[in-house]
């Protein structure tokens, strides 16, 4: 039983947690949130030349990590600086779909900074259900709609899940497919999404399932997970510093007993919400590892809501100014829960496996 | 104890309903149902129609030009209205202001502001809070010293909800530095178009722009704009934040809230079923309804009493926390049901001017509404103040 | 719209309320929970005599009262007071029963408060599923086994459900009928109650079926809400002046602030089951009284919980104890949740008829 | 990272698992599973099964008599013991004041009383707590003035746990009066059987009478059992309330509980289906469940810091609120699965004598220990004292 991290881990959660502080101050990133482009090709570049999009991969894969622990130290800093570049979407869950079909010289690609991609699985009407796809593959071509597609503008592939006959299968579409339409928007939290449609697009298969679709997914959940703790990390340290700054009826606010004590029992939870992280990222490859990721999502989805709603209370007007931190972190917390399955869809799904 | 309607509120209750049925624009309810902020024609449109029927300032004595209704009558035409989705009146004015002027202002200060409230001559603001200050209003810093006929100010305000739209604002302002806390505060009625006057927009975590800062630079007032006595401010103050309280737990809103909440989730399918049949999420919205249908009751209740004569400080603070705590249930519950729809960022969608932002539930930017309504715990006292005050006055022996 | 009590209503809140504050003491009550009838007789008669076995029915029955707010009125007062005496399932429930089955001359000793009654309904494994009937009625006889009679070794008849075919019916069965066994004990929260065992036991067809049963049922969910209500005031009550004359660290613990803001929790909590009861109570004679009734125990389930744990939390040790009055007051609520169907239960009724 | 267990781990627990196996006797077992509680006899024989093989006094060292397990060795047992439904370790001698002597007491007093704890010569209780003053420690009354070659003691403490089985007390005593707060305050030990002491069950609400109040009046002990030295008591009890902390969280008597209510849930029927296919009591069930989790990987990594050498005092307060949490829901929901028969009184039945209370899931009294369980969070310095300590520690400059 060992709970230190390995010295590279440690090493790399370092450097970007120092690259990230000096880097991506709130000022910078309030500038990338309401670019058109909703990331920056610089930061992008500077993460690939730091190792952090090389540590979501294995050695074999041409990275040097892709264990959980390596996706929960990189997104723990990446949600700790409320990191709106699409890390999680194009280079962990396209770059290690593609790693799985094979296709190498794209995944060095991916590490290098160099490659974008999107997962496009989700469709209109389908909420969290890995099944729900009417998108069609027929004979090269692909027919359909996805929704809220992230990355899905500045991607240079697409990842499209389809179906052929009864069976979901994964597909490589090129961003200038014919037939291809992307109609972009921005997201609260900051990045874009865009609704894809595709309309007889040309489409190269990539022989993956829908099984390689929930491994990736898995992986997603680990790194969410850990982002959101970051987040919560973050936002817990503000409002501590704001507790012990702050004066009201003059004292700190923070000497009143019922802020100390609520601030305690975020400290309590954040707690947990580490422990949770530690559970997803640990039994990652384990037999039961999706009943962990599931009590992992669900609960980091209730102390999420928990530490959100109580940061921005305690804090006061200032917290519900935009260009103040805790505002787009609090948002990062809270709109994690809408992916890869909310909390109540990780009960059910915990309550089901647990019975099983 | 008789929890229906008499036959004169009843009757009442369809005059309202009528009326909502013929004079509210439905455009303008539909921006309403979907969270769409309203701009200052709709919310002016709206006011000249109630005003046309007499109906825009219900708390107002018929003296002066008001509706005078009882509280129970408020209580039917809030939730008629919040249930046709009509626009929340503008407060700053009718539901803060008037009622001040009524009873502290002069006769001048009456004749001339009041009409000018009700017919839309004048959009006021609200210059309360300060920077730095929160729920501790004592505390304010902006100076206003007596120069001839006129006051000259300097300082800064903020949270001032809607206050580019005003032509006018009211201040508290220190005229006493030498006073403490309370003391030394007057209550100012100021100009915006005065030279020295500047707003700048606070934008909000969910994007909206409605909340500014004032700042004011020598900005000099007439004297004639004091309400009442020089320093004696604190005590108008308190009496316009105690005065409206009819609507503080937003039932209404709440209700409205709910329904869509409930005609979202029957929409929204979960693993091949309307959400609403799920068991977890019909226990989320089963637990709010019956949370919602006690403080209905806790609400007519408390009105009941004050329509007899009673003082109802300490149960306004109860259901301020409880309403809000609902109410953000309610927009918590919205934004769960809309999935991964609830991400896109509706920033122009807050304006209904965007087609490209998916909304399949026809729901509005339902995660932006989660996040603005924090602001129902924090502004107009947070629910700490309010538990605070609930604590004094019960353990210093009141009831329990 | 009107919230006051009726002048009848209000005399007979104060009667009750000073009767049971002058008799009904602490000490009297520990003596009472702690004797072999875990009941008091003398009670009893005087509670007959102050009219409020009288204010549990209608004038038609002979009483004077048997609307919602009556009820509402006494079992909060008994509530209040934690009071032990079997009032809702002797009276309210047995009573009722035997006045629509037409039996005036019973009633008419319910309400003079010598004639004890008990309802057996409940069987073994049914939990609170009002269908779960499988003692048998056949040829004037009834065999089966009933689970947690409350009252049942006090009573003089007890009126049994059972069925005839499919069909459930009540019966009445005498005290010293052949073949009826009971096995007394204790409850945790004062009174006393009994497994029932009908072997061939002659019996008395009441012509009442489930409805009239239901419907009883519903009377009892407003006294049993009523009643938590009651002993709710007392817990916080008593937990309000605990604070104000308790000093720790040299002041009142009231003035600690997280203690300050959750008394003011509960009191808002206090003031909602308060308006549940009310709906309980004024909508118990509507078309969809199920629904408020379900909403209302739900509420007071949940309230309930919070009010006896944050009470005994909040005074510390001293709660912990037997002799102190709030120990009785907060299992009085908490174990009114296992009456008539549970805070679950209950849930999942409104989401039924909700969905109805 | 590595949240497996080492070879040498896997073998201690293995090691555990058989002498739990072999060595525990299954009625004593029974009674630990159905929360009956265990009287003095079963108490001492497992204590002698134990001290049998070296394991009744884990944090002991070896030259004491003490198994001098790392921390990880003690999460293994505590896990296992519970698992297996072991008894508790009585702790009073063996935690509290083992390690106090071991530290503080003088060579004489060690080779007196270490060894007749270990071979049960003697039961201790403890004296801190007194009447009126809680978590407030300091404000101790108990007075012991020398005379000669003894104390006299006067004074009452209460909460003593276990005090009716016990021969020997170690109290909190004042010997200099004028003397502020904590200081003042002498550790001493104190037989039972002396002139002058008087045990009073207390009765909790529950009805099990396992806490009781000790009255002193004019006790006279000898000198020789004042431990350390004269009015640094203090520091000497603070010591004691930091030593013992492995197992604050009370991961694995949580684990065996929950266990409990599954098997329970599976049996009880709801609506013709067992209770734990119902969707809202399975939410409740999993939801404690997951949160479970996270503790005992909180809890194995604070032991793994401790065993490396780090200090756990604020993780200790924090695993002290959320572990009484979780042990308090889980009682809850025992008490909920029982339905109706959760309700009757099983006075006789914490005592494992009655047959006549119905029990049909076995559960034993779960209402009675979700009543008594409510002390988790009182006794032991309070879940709100926990607060203030993680508050103070944190926000004067501890991370975050």
């Amino acid at each position: 039983m060992n709970f230190e991290l390995t010295e590279e881990r440690q090493m790399l959660q370092d450097t970007l947690r120092r690259y990230l502080r000096e880097k991506y101050t709130t000022a910078v990133r309030n500038d990338i949130l309401t670019s058109d482009a909703g990331l920056s090709a610089d930061i992008w570049s500077e993460l690939a030349e730091l190792g952090v999009l090389g540590a979501l991969f294995t050695e074999e894969m041409g990275g040097f990590g892709g264990a959980g622990f390596d996706l929960a130290v990189v997104f723990e800093e990446l949600g700790r600086a409320g990191v709106v570049e699409p890390v999680l979407d194009s280079a962990l869950m396209g770059g290690r779909l593609l790693a799985s079909a094979g296709k190498s010289d794209m995944v060095e690609e991916v590490i290098a900074g160099s490659l974008h991609l999107a997962v496009a699985h989700g469709e209109p009407g389908g909420r969290y259900d890995m099944d729900h796809v009417h998108t069609k593959a027929d004979g090269g071509v692909l027919i359909g709609r996805k929704a809220v597609v992230m990355n899905a503008e500045a991607a240079d592939h697409l990842i499209v899940s389809a179906r052929d006959g009864d069976a979901i299968a994964l597909y490589l579409v090129a961003k200038d497919a014919k037939g291809l339409d992307i109609q972009g928007y921005p997201l609260l939290a900051g990045g874009r999404a865009g609704e894809v449609t595709l309309d007889k697009t040309p489409c190269e298969p990539l022989n993956l399932s829908l099984t390689d679709l929930q491994a990736a997914t898995s992986l997603a959940l680990v790194a969410i997970s850990a982002e959101a703790l970051g987040a919560m990390e973050s936002a817990t340290h503000l409002t501590k510093d704001y507790l012990m700054t702050r004066t009201q009826f003059g004292r700190p606010i923070g000497t009143f007993q019922t802020l100390a004590h609520r601030m305690a029992d975020l400290l309590i939870e954040l707690e947990q919400a580490r422990s949770a992280v530690i559970n997803a990222a640990g039994y990652l490859e384990a037999s039961d590892a999706d009943l962990h990721l599931s009590a992992t999502k669900n609960l980091i989805g209730r102390i999420g809501r928990l530490v959100a709603e109580e940061s921005i209370q305690m804090h006061g007007g200032i917290a519900m100014t935009q260009e103040y931190e805790l505002a787009h972190i609090a948002k990062r917390i809270v709109m994690a829960d809408h992916r890869f399955g909310d909390t109540d869809y990780h009960l059910e799904r915990f309550i089901a496996l647990s019975a099983a | 104890m008789d929890m229906s309607f008499t036959d004169d509120e009843l009757a009442f209750q369809n005059e309202v309903r009528e009326f909502l049925r013929d004079e509210l624009p439905s455009e303008m309810a539909d921006k309403v149902a979907k969270g769409i902020e309203l701009g200052k024609d709709d919310m002016e449109r709206w006011h000249a129609i109630l005003n046309a029927r007499g109906w825009l300032a219900p708390n107002w004595p018929k003296s002066f030009g008001g509706a005078e209704w009882n509280a129970v009558q408020r209580h039917i035409f809030d939730t008629e209205a919040a249930a046709a989705n009509a626009p929340r009146i503008v407060p700053f004015g009718l539901s803060m202001l008037g009622p001040v002027l009524q009873k502290f202002g002069s006769k001048e200060q009456q004749d001339h502001w009041l009409p000018r409230i009700l017919d839309g001559s004048d959009w006021w603001c609200q210059g309360y809070s300060e920077p730095g200050a929160g729920s501790d209003l004592a505390s304010l810093k902006t100076r206003a010293v007596r120069d001839g006929d006129h006051y000259v100010v300097n300082g800064q305000k903020t949270w001032t909800t809607l206050g580019q739209h005003a032509n006018m604002i009211f201040c508290l302002v220190r005229t006493d530095p030498d006073a403490k806390q309370q003391e030394g505060i007057s209550f100012l009625l100021i100009d915006m178009n005065t030279p020295g006057v500047e707003v700048r927009p606070i934008i909000l975590l969910d994007g909206s722009d409605e909340v500014n800062e004032v700042w004011f630079t020598d900005v000099r007032v007439p004297v004639e704009n004091l309400v009442g006595d020089e320093n004696e401010g604190w005590t108008y103050a308190k009496y316009l934040l105690t005065h409206e309280r009819a609507n503080i737990a937003g039932v209404g809103f709440s209700q409205a809230g709910l329904a869509a909440v409930k005609r979202m989730a029957r929409a929204e399918n979960h693993n091949g079923r309307p959400l609403i049949e799920n068991p977890h999420f019909a226990a989320r919205v089963a637990q709010v309804d019956i949370d919602l249908r006690a403080m209905a009751t806790s609400n007519l209740r408390i009105i009941s009493k004050a329509a007899a004569g009673g003082a109802p400080g300490l149960e306004a603070s109860m259901l301020k926390v409880k309403g809000s705590i609902i109410r953000q249930e309610i927009n918590d519950l919205a934004r769960r049901v809309a999935g991964p729809y609830a991400m896109p960022f509706a920033s122009e969608a807050l304006e209904g001017a965007n087609d490209t932002i998916p909304d399949p539930l026809g729901a509005g930017p339902v995660a932006a509404q989660y996040f603005n309504n924090r602001k129902l715990s924090i502004f107009g006292g947070s629910n700490e103040i309010q538990r605070g005050i609930i604590a004094k006055v019960t353990m210093s022996g009141g009831r329990a």
